[in-house]
């Protein structure tokens, strides 16, 4: 398909906005949260409309009619990310419980006082929180990968910490949601299998962006969120080898997730419902089901390319702005995301000027505290990038920065 | 479901022809779906030659279990065992000639699922 | 207001669907999940189309006008349930999920082994199994209010179970989604607090039936979803009395529920946040907060009183026709839902019968088998009834039960 | 946010007035808003009957919450400690007379919330 920006970016409702009379908006957030596509819209006003009703165990039309477009969006987004097996789709609220999932019955069921989880110092607070929940529980140790000076996992470390300390779980993010580094995870896996680590990977900035095979990648574990790949919020997805899923202990307890239930006691259900107890968010995973399709329809290189010229012409042009000190690796190696500080300017300052001239920024710590801290920075100032933007946006933003220099220093 | 396939299933559901007890039986199995109550216990009877000779089934289910148990019986009486290890659901729902949505599916395939655990030498539950 | 059946009809588009050509929908499986209003829809395409961003931590207008409507709708809630603060409410997926959070978080730090949880007989699956998990996982002892041969619960017995057991916890659904039984819950917590017990109450067929009031019922713990109240799936609460709440460890973790993380450890945030791990449901909390103010607009005792006159009707019609057996304490008695049994008929070929005339009804175990158990049914039939139900549709109910039983028996 | 106001917080960011350390401190306290990644340190003196004379404040913040600490600071010089521990925060609001949605209204309270703890006498972090 060739690229047709504008015909793009017609499918995604929320540009038609003013951000004030006469101001348009110019939507730079969408590592925190991408706009919604016209057809997942659609797909699940025809659910709401036509189909809405509860799922699995009704005999009725309806309910066969949403269950089948429920089962149908799972395998859709099966073969978004290349997975063997649709009942290897987990649907969980977002990334963050994705991860929780995980490591409340994976980690739950397999990590004992004294194991080690290796994580990385550019985790997302979503990788961080739920592992220190269950350190503090069990008395498992974390250990970080290192980031160098130049913004990239530090691998010889990585090899050291894997040999000494031989962590049962290495959990790593696909792509910063703060620098845009892109980290090779196929090669960090392959290091953590040999030896003996189970997989996780956050997947969340990701899925938007580019090509996903969890098959080639070799993961165990595979995270990401639908409200940051053009569908509905309230909906993630949580991917898992069916021989480890099928070993782990259920998550949340309820309907669904049981096969037959006495007054004291329960049998679990096969996967992937063993994961879902209750009624699960049935419009919005359909909803993810239709952004899985929009993006195989377009492709996921050119979604990828169109990003990386736009990532590549921001660090560009800011890297000629003096005061600008752009935090993250550079053109050619960066992802959806371009972030940065100016020295004496706060980053809610300069987010709030670009706001008055429609441009969406985030300001702030991108829940990426620790990464933060380790570039003695209190927070940054993220400009992110996604399929329905245009150079022309590129201009708005610089000279909103422009100005707020003027403004405040 | 068309009306037509209903009254197939609604007969076969009063008026089953296999429903019943075996005087004698070489292979049984009962399973249940739970999620609607089904329960099915699946008898069959084989020759020397591990041809089935007979096959009954007994049990409550919905009619669509108990036709799909009726039909399914019919079938494999006069087979060897081997044929019958080797059928797969299609084979089944074929027999029936209908197409069932997601749910009324494992009424459907209840049947087989149980005269598979017979003819295997399952325990229940496994 | 007065009641304008033909208006109210008007706001649930999935009413104009034809189960097939000639085939009007005749919706009567509300308990499992209701119809999704019109102006549900309509607040989550305002937000999907002009407000769309995340919440909390943006500068800019959309993430300042998104958070200020998911607040909103946090106060529309409470509003709704008489909850004295918006801090109480907690958005999760569904009642499933906050019933499983007081059992994680509540239960984890509160109760130890030897503690006794009192449930009833007739509870839904999601207030029993997430119990049976804490209860293998700590070796605590579950108890259960009786249910008579009336259909109620046996408050006698109770009151026995209560002195003798001296539960930590009672957990009680306010109606039943099979019998339809509106228990006394306001009657059980103030005995249940009398011994020292922690209340939690189900209240997933309550809210979306009749005025609730948590202050008034007097419980700790109030859980329902939002698909059943005519808000979208994907979207549930639980109140809690701030006090608890504040008290409480942290559920899952991740963004928004700290205050501050670095590698090793966090600190958490301040309710409801602390319980709210990563992206919220935006969209969906929205639209839960729209459907809301529709009920109070449309004021719970006018919706209360349409779906008692329906059940009793279709109760006395159902009494007159000899092969059914009610299942269920009867008129006057019952809120929402009307189950029964035939006889040789298998509840999926009595729901099968009716979906041909249009007819939606549900037929299994409803995620209550101990209760099916208790009168030795494997499953039952059961019609419910909401606010856009109308006389009419008890027709096509009865002659399509008079037509499975001249068909099957 | 209106471009006039606006101007004013910028101004104030710029060029406060009562960014700096006191010689004598009679009450202090610092906190953060992480945030933001602010972090605000209030000093405050007073006379023998508790009568503030004079109020400085200092740290790094966002322009917002460095022109709410400078307006607060020059607010509350010549007013007794009581009336500081009974200002609401429509007070300091009312004083910036700006409108701030929910995020931006973190930052503009911070100096409150500081100033408060140190007229109390909290310790930090509670
Ligand atoms: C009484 C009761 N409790 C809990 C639930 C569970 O609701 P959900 O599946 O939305 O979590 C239901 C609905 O099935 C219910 O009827
Ligand atoms: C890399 C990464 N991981 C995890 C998350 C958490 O996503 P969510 O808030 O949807 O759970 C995000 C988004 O903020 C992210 O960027």
């Amino acid at each position: 398909m060739a690229w047709d920006a504008a015909r793009l970016r017609d499918d995604f409702p929320a540009l038609a906005r003013e951000v004030r009379p006469g101001v348009p908006l110019v939507y730079l957030d969408s590592a925190a949260t991408a706009l919604i596509a016209r057809p997942v819209l659609e797909a699940m006003a025809d659910f709401e409309t036509r189909h809405r009703a509860n799922i699995h165990r009704g005999v009725h039309t309806l309910a066969e009619e949403a269950t089948a477009l429920y089962e149908q969006a799972r395998a859709d987004i099966a073969a978004l990310i290349h997975a063997p097996d649709p009942r290897e789709i987990i649907f969980t609220r977002n990334a963050t419980e994705a991860i929780n999932l995980v490591a409340r019955t994976w980690g739950q069921a397999n990590l004992k006082a004294g194991d080690t989880v290796l994580l990385t110092e550019m985790e997302h607070h979503a990788n961080l929180v739920p592992w220190q929940m269950l350190a503090q529980e069990k008395g498992i140790h974390l250990e970080f990968i290192p980031v160098t000076g130049e913004y990239l996992l530090d691998l010889d470390a990585m090899q050291r910490l894997l040999e000494t300390t031989r962590p049962k779980l290495v959990g790593v993010m696909q792509v910063s949601n703060v620098l845009g580094t892109v980290n090779p995870v196929r090669e960090i896996i392959a290091a953590a299998r040999a030896v003996g680590a189970v997989t996780l990977v956050d997947g969340a900035q990701a899925v938007p962006h580019m090509a996903v095979d969890v098959q080639a990648i070799g993961a165990d574990f595979y995270a990401f969120s639908g409200h940051k790949m053009f569908g509905p919020t309230g909906i993630g997805v949580l991917w898992g080898r069916a021989q480890l899923l099928e070993a782990m202990p259920p998550f949340l307890g309820g309907g669904d997730m049981i096969r037959s239930v006495s007054l004291r006691s329960f049998k679990t259900n096969d996967i992937p419902y063993k994961f879902e107890a209750g009624t699960p968010a049935i419009a919005q995973a359909i909803g993810l089901g239709a952004a899985a399709r929009y993006l195989q329809e377009i492709g996921m290189e050119n979604v990828e390319a169109h990003s990386r010229a736009l990532v590549d012409e921001t660090i560009n042009r800011l890297a000629a702005v003096p005061q600008v000190r752009l935090f993250g690796p550079g053109t050619g190696r960066q992802l959806a995301s371009v972030s940065f500080t100016i020295d004496g300017l706060h980053p809610h300052d300069i987010s709030q000027v670009l706001d008055t001239r429609g441009a969406a920024v985030r300001a702030g710590h991108h829940c990426a505290m620790p990464l933060h801290t380790r570039f003695g920075l209190p927070a940054s100032t993220r400009a992110s990038f996604s399929l329905y933007n245009q150079r022309e946006e590129i201009d708005v933003l610089i000279q909103g920065i422009l100005l707020a220099i003027d403004l405040f220093l | 479901m068309d009306d037509l396939y209903r009254q197939m299933i609604v007969e076969r559901h009063k008026h089953p022809l296999h429903r019943g007890e075996l005087p004698h039986v070489d292979f049984e199995f009962e399973d249940e779906n739970p999620f609607c109550g089904d329960h099915l216990h699946v008898m069959v009877q084989v020759d020397e030659n591990n041809i089935i000779t007979d096959a009954k089934f007994d049990g409550s289910g919905c009619a669509i279990s108990t036709a799909s148990a009726d039909i399914l019986m019919e079938y494999v009486i006069g087979k060897p065992l081997d044929v019958v290890k080797g059928m797969d659901k299609e084979e089944l729902l074929d027999l029936m000639g209908i197409e069932f949505g997601p749910v009324r599916l494992k009424c459907a395939l209840l049947s087989l699922k149980v005269l598979k655990g017979a003819v295997y030498g399952l325990e229940e539950g496994e």
